[in-house]
């Protein structure tokens, strides 16, 4: 049966402009989760849970890490949590990144676009167990939203691009693309219009693509999330998804 | 302590169901409990053809409530009977089927169509959803139209009918007194209120339908009103819903003049609230120096 | 940044003003701040003689929301305009006027007694107040009632009259359009919402007055509909009301389509919610790429 | 001008059952008040204030201490609050208890009733500066519940009862003034009912009785919590008390 968890912050901390990074602890889900997948989060006083990615895991120390944007009354809320606290989430939930099919030797693009950054991030480390090449492009607004650049040269050639050019390349994620040369299958994650760019830069390419959405019940009850597919039908963003196949959905 | 409650059609271990559109068809809830323990599932509207439901963003959050505007998305009536309903009837639960149509034809079809099954014990006949542009809204805000719809679903279906009415009305009284008239077997009250959120960047509606359904605690006091109003001169029995998501909501439903309730907004804030409200309801009942939830109808008899 | 509307009879600095009822006749709010920074202060009700209103208790909370039932208690319209006009008429803001009554003669009465005072520069018409046994209600649910005495009233009156609508209606651009025909200078949108609270050790309602309006925030997403609906179908001017406590709850009426809006539960919270509103409205509107509250309102003019 | 004021929590602290003690640092307060006014609450999530009497201050230290029950959503959220932690409130709002009238000498007779008792202890303190002879009679529901009984001892003649005996005399505040003596006047606060059985008992007394109804704006503009006056009039409790002669109001 499926739970709802009380998660411990451990860790709170700005890491880049209007973005938090937070430390929780639930070994269960430290141990599930798959990268791709959500919390559904609980903040006192508003109606609706809050879907936030999953950044990292670490099963061993029993923690999981999440990284959000302040952008309205929820985040804000979040984001003034304190180690000791607890928060109520649900998950992990969804369909993560499926890295089945992702053969040794294959080489690997990751784009990620600002909070969309974290769940690549996630994926990243899980694909840096097998033995792949990895090239990241990862897309900011601006030189104050850059993060994770690190953590990401350590596993993956990577490649910064800022909106305004004040770090990095400047443009969108798919001005750097005739860089980054030829690989087997693409993972992507970030604003819709990012996506749609990706999608149709590459749309000869196998890919996958985490998507958003409003949603209500956040597990497939509800289908406030739907999503058109190519065959005329739809899928849950919530509960089928949040990942999809490039190929299976209508942008 | 006995939560049992009789209505037409339904013996209720408890009086606490999920709402219409809030649950699905149990099958995502029933990863977190065991939905025997509900009194009764309301199943996600049924159409007669498949219906793929209204753009997105469909659901806007607001000060303790939200906005939907789902569009009655579902498989169409004969895929709902042939895999959602079996999988639910393995359930010690009721099961209600809501009823929806853009047309009286369409909700004598979908009617009808649960004859087939033994399986589904009430419909709820959904003539208030205010998320489909055709149909729906006029049933459910002229007397004269919802008495015709309750007469032909009553005249098609084996299965007692409670007509769902929308709270988007000048006066709900004369709505309920015209579906009793035209033999409803009892009322589901309320639907949402319409409303809408503005998406400040673009000064446009937020939900892509424009208008929403705006339910959850925000309009308690509302549904409260008008089942209280309506029990004065109204006697067939009453599923009650809007806002609730203590057991002392359900109290107040229940000394309102509701006979059982339903649960909507709030699984999706916390997915046991069913069942949490069901464990939480004897111990509210006692302290308010109740001994069973007829108990409390009863009572309510008295001082009326 | 120029906050300035203009409305019939109106010159507001900003298009922010208490709400009737929920701020007296500005006397205890004065102790909080300079009432001169205020858009317009709309009175609290005025009937033809004193009233002392419903029994106590007469409010009650509920979810981002409360319950009235004051029952339109004053002084009655004559010492309104003796004791408490000639105070507000020191401070350099607008005043507004609201005007109840039971009958078509005593809205006449009240009407035409503000022709007396230079100092009162509109009228709101108070065809809504959900808390009066007799009159109010009937005049603000039926359109031909409503015409008939916005109609008389526009007689009677010097003054630029709004009409204050119910949202008690299953159709509001309908009441909306029968005032705009009979004459109205403006609407004034939405009052409260008629609802219940019960109190749970007696199971009986806990406003003495049994039903009460509510109000706050729980409401607000039913106003922007209400207010836009009634935009692309009328044109006069509209004061937005219902939930406002932020300078983006403003932004939201006015891309709706009002062209003012009045803060009224919000200053039970906070007594200075009109002044805080006001001196975040700049900014606000700047976030949102407006120039001017006149820019919003043009803007939308166009986008609709 | 009022203000809006910050209040940070001292101390908060359980003396009875259901019963907070909480004390808040506000030196403007602390100076302005006379027993009887009440602080008006801000408990966030809730539309309104709540009004809690104020049971002492220290002027000195700046502080002032309120005594509250914990008897729904605004009362047990208070009730967690934590020191370091600060309180939105209004006040000191209302008038209280006039002395200026009570003369050296005189014999008082203070009657208190559960969460009634606190600012009739703050009366009995500031009228104990005062050369008069104080006797209190404190009721409460049972022995769990009383409090500041000792406090009371070291300035007034104190009567306790407990409506079922638990402690102290049993039954209602009434039911002991056949043993308190004469006086030469009284003031009160507590429940309805109790003061209805008070000023019945006493009606040929003069009193003073603080007064409790739902607020709205608690300051006097929305005409929430309206009193019937024996002069065919009304008073509002907010503004106009909460303390008013017995002799005036209809209870
Ligand atoms: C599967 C999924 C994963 C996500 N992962 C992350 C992440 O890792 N980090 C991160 O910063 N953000 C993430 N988001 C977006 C995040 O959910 C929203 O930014 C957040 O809900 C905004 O809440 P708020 O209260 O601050 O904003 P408000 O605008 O006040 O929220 C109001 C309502 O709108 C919803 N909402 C607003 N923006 C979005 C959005 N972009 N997507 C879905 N719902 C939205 C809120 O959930 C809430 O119900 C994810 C969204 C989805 C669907
Ligand atoms: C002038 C005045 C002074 C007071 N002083 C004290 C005091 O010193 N200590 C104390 O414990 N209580 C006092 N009260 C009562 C106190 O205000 C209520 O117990 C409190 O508001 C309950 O809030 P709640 O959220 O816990 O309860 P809920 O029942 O959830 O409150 C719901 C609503 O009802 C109102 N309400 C409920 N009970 C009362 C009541 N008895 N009087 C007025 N409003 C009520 C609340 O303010 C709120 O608006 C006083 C009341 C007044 C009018
Ligand atoms: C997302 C969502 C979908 C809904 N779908 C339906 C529906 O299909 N049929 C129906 O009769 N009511 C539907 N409703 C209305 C609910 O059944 C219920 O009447 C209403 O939400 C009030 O209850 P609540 O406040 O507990 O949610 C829906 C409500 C929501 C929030
Ligand atoms: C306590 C109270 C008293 C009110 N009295 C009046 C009144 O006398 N006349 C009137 O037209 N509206 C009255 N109203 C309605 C308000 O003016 C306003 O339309 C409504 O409260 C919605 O706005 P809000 O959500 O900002 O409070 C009253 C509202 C409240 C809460
Ligand atoms: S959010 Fe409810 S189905 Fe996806
Ligand atoms: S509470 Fe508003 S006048 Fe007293």
């Amino acid at each position: 049966m499926k739970k709802r968890h009380e998660m411990e912050v451990i860790a709170v901390d700005t890491i880049a402009k209007e973005t938090i990074e937070m430390t929780l602890y639930q070994p269960e889900i430290s141990q599930q989760t798959v990268p791709g997948q959500f919390l559904h989060l609980l903040v006192p006083g508003f109606t609706l849970r809050r879907p936030i990615s999953i950044a990292k895991v670490n099963s061993e120390e029993g923690t999981v890490t999440i990284l959000f944007k302040v952008v309205g009354g929820g985040t804000k809320a979040l984001a003034a949590y304190q180690p000791g606290m607890t928060v109520d989430a649900l998950g992990p939930n969804g369909n993560g990144f499926q890295v089945d099919d992702v053969q040794e030797g294959e080489r690997i693009l990751l784009v990620g676009g600002g909070i969309g950054v974290p769940p690549i991030y996630h994926l990243a480390k899980r694909l840096s167990e097998k033995n792949v090449e990895l090239v990241a492009v990862l897309g900011f607004q601006s030189k104050d939203y850059v993060f994770y650049e690190e953590a990401f040269q350590k596993i993956a050639e990577t490649y910064v691009v800022t909106n305004d050019g004040s770090y990095g390349h400047q443009g969108f994620v798919t001005h750097v693309f005739s860089e980054v040369g030829a690989f087997d299958q693409y993972f992507s994650c970030g604003p819709l219009p990012m996506l749609r760019a990706v999608t149709t830069e590459l749309k000869d390419a196998a890919g996958k693509v985490s998507l958003e959405e409003r949603m209500g019940c956040g597990v497939g009850a509800c289908m406030a999330c739907v999503l058109p597919t190519v065959d005329n039908s739809y899928k849950k963003i919530c509960s089928d998804g949040p990942v999809f196949s490039a190929q299976e959905v209508i942008l | 302590m006995n939560l049992e409650v009789k209505l037409p059609g339904l013996t209720l271990k408890n009086p606490i169901m999920p709402a219409s559109g809030c649950f699905g068809f149990g099958k995502e809830y029933s990863e977190f409990y065991d939905l025997s323990r509900l009194g009764a599932v309301i199943m996600k509207a049924a159409t007669q053809f498949e219906r793929f439901g209204n753009p997105t963003p469909r659901v806007a959050e607001t000060s303790s409530g939200m906005l939907n505007a789902i569009g009655l998305q579902n498989p169409g009536v004969e895929r709902i009977i042939a895999n959602e309903v079996p999988r639910l009837a393995a359930y010690d639960t009721s099961i209600i089927a809501n009823v929806a149509g853009s047309s009286l034809e369409e909700y004598v079809f979908v009617a009808s169509a649960f004859n087939q099954t033994k399986d589904v014990h009430a419909l709820e006949l959904n003539i208030s959803c205010p998320n489909v542009k055709e149909g729906g809204i006029q049933f459910g805000t002229d007397p004269e139209m919802a008495k015709r719809v309750t007469s032909a679903v009553k005249e098609a279906s084996n299965l007692p009918v409670y007509v769902k009415l929308s709270p988007n009305v000048t006066n709900i009284v004369e709505m309920a007194k015209a579906v009793e008239e035209a033999g409803a077997d009892g009322l589901s009250m309320i639907n949402t209120l319409t409303g809408m959120k503005l998406h400040l960047p673009t000064g446009k509606p937020l939900i892509a339908n424009q208008t929403g359904g705006l339910s959850g605690p925000a309009i308690k006091p509302i549904a409260i009103r008008m089942i209280y109003e309506v029990r004065q001169q109204v006697s067939i029995p009453i599923i009650g819903m809007g806002g609730i998501s203590t057991a002392e909501d359900v109290l107040e439903f229940l000394q309102a003049g509701a006979d059982a309730v339903a649960v909507g907004t709030a699984n999706f804030q916390n997915p046991f609230a069913c069942v949490d409200i069901i464990d939480a309801l004897p111990e509210t009942l006692m302290n308010y120096q109740y001994t069973s939830v007829q108990d409390v109808i009863d009572r309510r008899g008295v001082q009326v």
